[in-house]
């Protein structure tokens, strides 16, 4: 059983939070002492609409196993309309993955407000389970970044 | 001469595969066939023309130089080539095997570049004989028999029966090698289907084409000069189709991978004059109009390769162009506006 | 498997010498501290850093002195990066490439008139140096040399140097009067034109594609012929030994039948430079 | 037809309506028309030809021509054209009052790739009459029924209808009711290993040259990112899976809410990879989530991508919805 838990794979995740909302989230998370796991790297953007679907996609080429990308709710972005135009984005985005075979449960967009740090830390654990458990990125991974 | 009963031909392909890779035209998914390791139950393709050439085998599309890493103040540069196991492509039509003749003047030219070298040396080369030319090859024009190719190794398909002639020592040996696969029979249908495939190659739209005015130093700023490269060239997407499904065009770009671990993999790749940031100076650049991209590359190809080369002209007439442009611009065309046609 | 053309040395940045606000001399030497390479007044180098790229830079220092040193100017990706290092500091370098400035057969015993712009001083540099230190087999040497200003002025040191020879004359000249300079004040195409060179010189000149062409203009009317002058080309190259195929020009390589041209060579081919 | 076309484009010529018209020239056979701009009205006449093989669409030649300072270019749009010509307008690309187009009514192209792989490579000259294509060969004629050879765009042609013209030939056609969603709907309903595995094969052919993307009446960028040094995603030829997988992806993305199914982009793919079906996708996906919505049917509509709402799917969608497996 011990040797299992040594080997079991752990991913990398790669979260994209907006500054204004889910990068306070997780500060507020860590001022709370709540764990999420440190799979998670954390990327600060000014807004979730800023991300660029080539970055996900970079993302996943530098060994990621899974991404994440947390806003304001929908209706609270700093930019007033930021947010609506990542769903769209990411909804469209998310669903060329899927029709080019690549597992729906990579990808994510969350809606995480700074004062939910609690959320936070659920919303990250149960995305890095959720990656977990279909295993390491195999269909966009380029082999020059993984090798030695 | 040496023959094979086409029935015979996996068996053959089986045996080549234990001791070294073989590659062969296989047709894919589209109909259309290319150039493919083999494996057990491929069949090799008799189309005319691959979508890609053969020049991949040699001057590969993309492939890593070196390695480079730093470390704080250090740099080290590491040696990635690997040895390469001998390899065998068969069926190569005749225009491509002059192709390699005309990348070696580029690459085996001093200083020899080693990568292109190295898989020469370890390339075998088994050509195959057009028997169905199409209206769209003009391989006669650059003075290749496509009835008579060169290659380690020459070959002819003439119903269920394949005929081999080695040409070189290289293929000397490979013939004494596998010497148990072949009998020896008379090479009369050989000649009548050269015969026969002449007699097409003579009807074919393109042959009277005229290459006088080119390759010549002397004509070299006429031609540069010439109006009608604007009208040629005035819907010119800038591709590079053109340039990767072409035998000969060996430009490349090189370029850093950052792998991310503070080591970068410098790689080279095909390259396009076509393409907008080819040539560059730092002042201006040079050709910064479509037209002038367009006309560097045929201008490279029949004028100046040929003054470089003992006026071998830097195109084989596999038409290929003809058949991949997206707006059916190609060599004859240019041919024709600017020679003496 | 021999070692690849391609594939480079690597040098160790033993001095930075900082000339202007944006070009610095570096010296370069090999690991065991001997020079990479042997290679000829007017031939380059690629210099490359991991990530940086590559970039063909021309050898400033003599090929009588026993280290290499480029003259560079902060202008892009991987000369910023070299700007920012520090001595000690190991670099890629692959070379020599190009043709050199024919300093053993046609220039020799001839009066060289040299005449640069900016950054164009690094390639003349080299062969100004070579025939200093084989002072005997050449004529008269006159330098005429122009910058933005006096701070932009290369090699400053050195200039002064040149000009307290006694067989040297330096010209200097900037484009706009500036305080504390009694030189002369002027483009270089202009200045050209006022020293009225004698027909004896053989010119070699390098700088910005304008003064080229307005100084060849110049001393055309004064009488010197397309074969009296030579000069060396800038272009981005990335193989550096003719296949690559981007500095292509008619049916020349610049990395392998230049940089440096005879102006009745350049004559010939097509007008693309 | 393309004598009463030449006769009318020659009166513009004269009246001086026009000073060029863009449309296609006659080549070496009758099937390799290449664009080309005709400066005169005695260049066109001679060697304007509009046939089975017209099928080059050529909107995008117009970004470069109107901005030329003189005259008015007469260019020809066949139906599926116009829509790419409207979403030219719409975003600024090219001015309206320098354009003057003919409207050239359709019937399905043929595909001379088709033609060859059916009959050989050695054919000289290629003709259709009605139902029945006719086909010179070294060999002699042989025939062949049209609607085996005709270009896969055209299959599932969309509209019959000019959106945008200042004279039309022929008949006001109509918007067809498609079937062009099958073949994404047959993708879709196939497991995602065995979609992956398709892509895969497909797209590994790719050579890299760019062709889709520079022949895309919607790829419009001065500077397209795939040409930015600086980008970290540029490359002249994919080194690897990855970097195909991303160009493709991206490249379809960039013209996400734009793309008009004018399927230049599959035609001129010379390893015939039905990128086509990445466009649909998207037009697919935009039809569902934010209701119907046709690229270059008007000027005025925003594109889906640059427009909101409040009540918009969430991107969970993709995992929850039931019709794709």
């Amino acid at each position: 059983m011990s040797v299992k838990e040594k080997t079991e794979f752990q991913p990398k995740i790669v979260a994209f939070c907006c500054n204004w909302c889910s990068y306070a989230g997780a500060d507020l998370a860590g001022t709370n002492r709540t764990n999420y796991p440190a799979n998670v790297k954390i990327i600060r953007v000014p807004c979730s609409c800023r991300v660029n679907p080539i970055f996900i996609l970079r993302a996943f080429q530098r060994g990621a196993d899974g991404v994440i990308i947390c806003g304001c709710h929908p209706g609270d972005c700093h930019y007033i309309t930021g947010n609506y135009y990542t769903r769209r984005r990411m909804t469209l985005l998310f669903s060329m993955l899927d029709f080019l075979g690549i597992e729906k449960d990579r990808t994510r967009v969350e809606w995480v407000s700074a004062s939910e740090g609690g959320r936070f830390a659920e919303v990250m654990t149960e995305f890095t389970n959720d990656v977990k458990a279909i295993g390491p990125n195999r269909k966009l991974e380029d082999l020059r970044c993984k090798a030695k | 001469m040496l023959t094979l009963n086409a029935s015979q031909l996996d068996e053959f392909f089986a045996l080549i595969e234990k001791k070294r890779e073989l590659y062969l035209p296989v047709e894919n998914k589209t109909g259309k066939s290319e150039y493919k390791r083999w494996v057990e139950g491929d069949k090799y393709s008799t189309a005319l023309r691959t979508v890609k050439s053969a020049k991949n085998f040699f001057f590969a599309k993309s492939e890593n130089l070196y390695d480079l890493k730093m470390d704080h103040k250090n740099v080290e540069v590491i040696d990635t080539r690997e040895d390469i196991k001998e390899f065998v492509i068969f069926g190569v039509r005749g225009c491509d095997v002059k192709s390699f003749d005309i990348l070696d003047n580029v690459y085996l030219q001093d200083p020899v570049d080693t990568y292109y070298k190295n898989r020469r040396d370890h390339g075998l080369v088994i050509s195959m004989a057009c028997s169905k030319p199409a209206t769209t090859c003009f391989c006669a024009l650059f003075d290749i028999d496509a009835t008579s190719p060169n290659g380690d190794i020459q070959a002819w398909n003439v119903e269920d029966k394949f005929y081999f002639n080695p040409l070189t020592e290289k293929g000397d040996a490979f013939v004494e090698e596998f010497k148990e696969c072949f009998t020896d029979e008379d090479s009369k249908p050989v000649e009548k289907q050269k015969e026969e495939t002449l007699n097409i190659i003579e009807r074919l739209p393109f042959v009277n084409l005229n290459m006088e005015g080119f390759g010549v130093e002397d004509k070299l700023k006429a031609i540069f000069d010439r109006p009608e490269w604007e009208d040629l060239s005035s819907t010119c997407i800038g591709c590079g189709t053109c340039t990767y499904v072409c035998p000969t065009c060996q430009c490349f770009d090189i370029k850093d991978f950052n792998v991310g671990d503070g080591s970068i993999k410098r790689f080279r790749c095909w390259d396009s004059c076509m393409y907008s940031d080819f040539t560059q100076m730092a002042a201006a650049n040079p050709r910064l109009t479509q037209t002038a991209r367009f006309r560097q590359r045929f201008m490279h190809k029949l004028v100046y390769y040929p003054i470089k080369n003992e006026g071998i002209y830097g195109c084989v007439g596999c038409g290929r162009c003809l058949v991949s442009c997206p707006v059916q611009m190609n060599i004859v065309k240019v041919i024709k506006a600017m020679g003496d046609n | 498997m021999d070692k690849d053309a391609l594939m480079p040395y690597v040098g160790v940045i033993t001095e930075i010498t900082r000339e202007t606000p944006d070009v610095k001399t570096f010296r370069v030497l090999g690991k065991d501290g001997k020079k990479l390479f042997i290679h000829e007044p007017g031939q380059c180098a690629m210099l490359s850093a991991p990530g940086y790229g590559e970039a063909m830079i021309s050898i400033t220092s003599s090929p009588t002195e026993d280290y290499m040193e480029f003259s560079i100017k902060n202008a892009g990706k991987l000369t910023g990066w070299l700007h920012s290092v520090e001595v000690g500091q190991q670099v890629a370098v692959r070379g020599p490439y190009g043709k050199s400035f024919p300093v053993d057969t046609d220039l020799k015993g001839k009066d060289l008139l040299f005449i640069a712009g900016g950054i164009g001083l690094a390639p003349l540099h080299s062969v100004i140096n070579y025939c200093r230190a084989k002072r005997s087999d050449y004529g008269k040497i006159k330098i005429v040399y122009g910058s933005r200003s006096a701070n932009d002025l290369v090699d400053y040191k050195e200039l002064q140097e040149w000009a307290n020879e006694p067989s040297m004359d330096v010209n200097l000249t900037i484009d706009r009067p500036q305080e504390g300079w009694d030189g002369n004040v002027g483009f270089v195409p202009t200045y050209v034109k006022e020293l009225n060179p004698e027909l004896s010189y053989t010119v070699i000149i390098c700088g910005p594609p304008i003064m080229i062409k307005f100084t060849l203009q110049g001393l055309k009317e004064l009488g010197f012929k397309d074969t009296q002058v030579y000069t060396t080309m800038e272009m981005r190259m990335k193989c550096g030994v003719g296949k690559c195929g981007r500095c292509n020009i008619g049916d020349k390589y610049v990395c392998k039948d230049g940089p440096v041209f005879r102006f009745d060579e350049l004559g010939e081919l097509p007008n693309e430079y | 037809m393309q004598s009463e076309i030449i006769k009318r484009t020659v009166e513009l010529f004269n009246s001086e309506e026009i000073v060029r018209a863009i449309g296609w020239r006659k080549g070496d056979f009758d099937y390799d028309l290449n664009p080309s701009i005709f400066k005169s009205s005695e260049d066109l006449e001679k060697n304007f030809v509009y046939n089975d093989f017209s099928s080059a669409n050529l909107s995008k030649f117009l970004i470069k021509i109107s901005q030329k300072e003189d005259g008015k270019t007469l260019v020809f749009l066949k139906s599926c054209d116009t829509y790419s010509f409207n979403s030219l307008l719409q975003e600024h690309r090219i001015s309206r009052d320098k354009i003057y187009i003919i409207g050239v009514p359709c019937e399905e192209n043929l595909d001379p790739s088709k033609i060859k792989a059916a009959l050989g490579e050695d054919v000289l000259s290629m003709s259709c009459d009605g139902e029945t294509v006719t086909v010179e060969t070294l060999d002699g004629t042989k025939t062949i029924s049209k609607s085996e050879v005709i270009l896969d765009r055209c299959l599932a042609c969309k509209s019959r209808k000019h959106v945008v013209y200042d004279e039309l030939f022929g008949e006001e056609g109509e918007v067809l009711d498609s079937k062009r969603f099958d073949q994404v709907e047959i993708l879709e309903n196939m497991k995602p290993e065995e979609r992956y595995s398709f892509w895969r094969t497909e797209l590994s052919r790719c050579i890299g040259c760019n062709a889709c993307r520079d022949i895309c009446p919607a790829c419009t960028c001065e500077k397209c990112v795939f040409d930015n040094r600086d980008s970290g995603v540029e490359n002249k030829v994919a080194t690897n899976d990855f970097e195909e997988n991303m160009f493709h992806i991206i490249r379809a993305f960039h013209v996400a809410g734009r793309c008009t199914d004018c399927g230049e982009c599959s035609r001129v793919c010379p390893e015939d990879i039905p990128l086509h079906l990445l466009n649909r996708k998207f037009i697919k996906d935009i039809n569902e989530f934010y209701g119907n919505y046709q690229a270059g049917d008007d000027i005025e509509t925003l594109a889906p991508l640059t427009r909101f709402d409040a009540v918009d799917v969430e991107p969970s969608i993709v995992k929850t919805r039931e019709n794709v497996k």
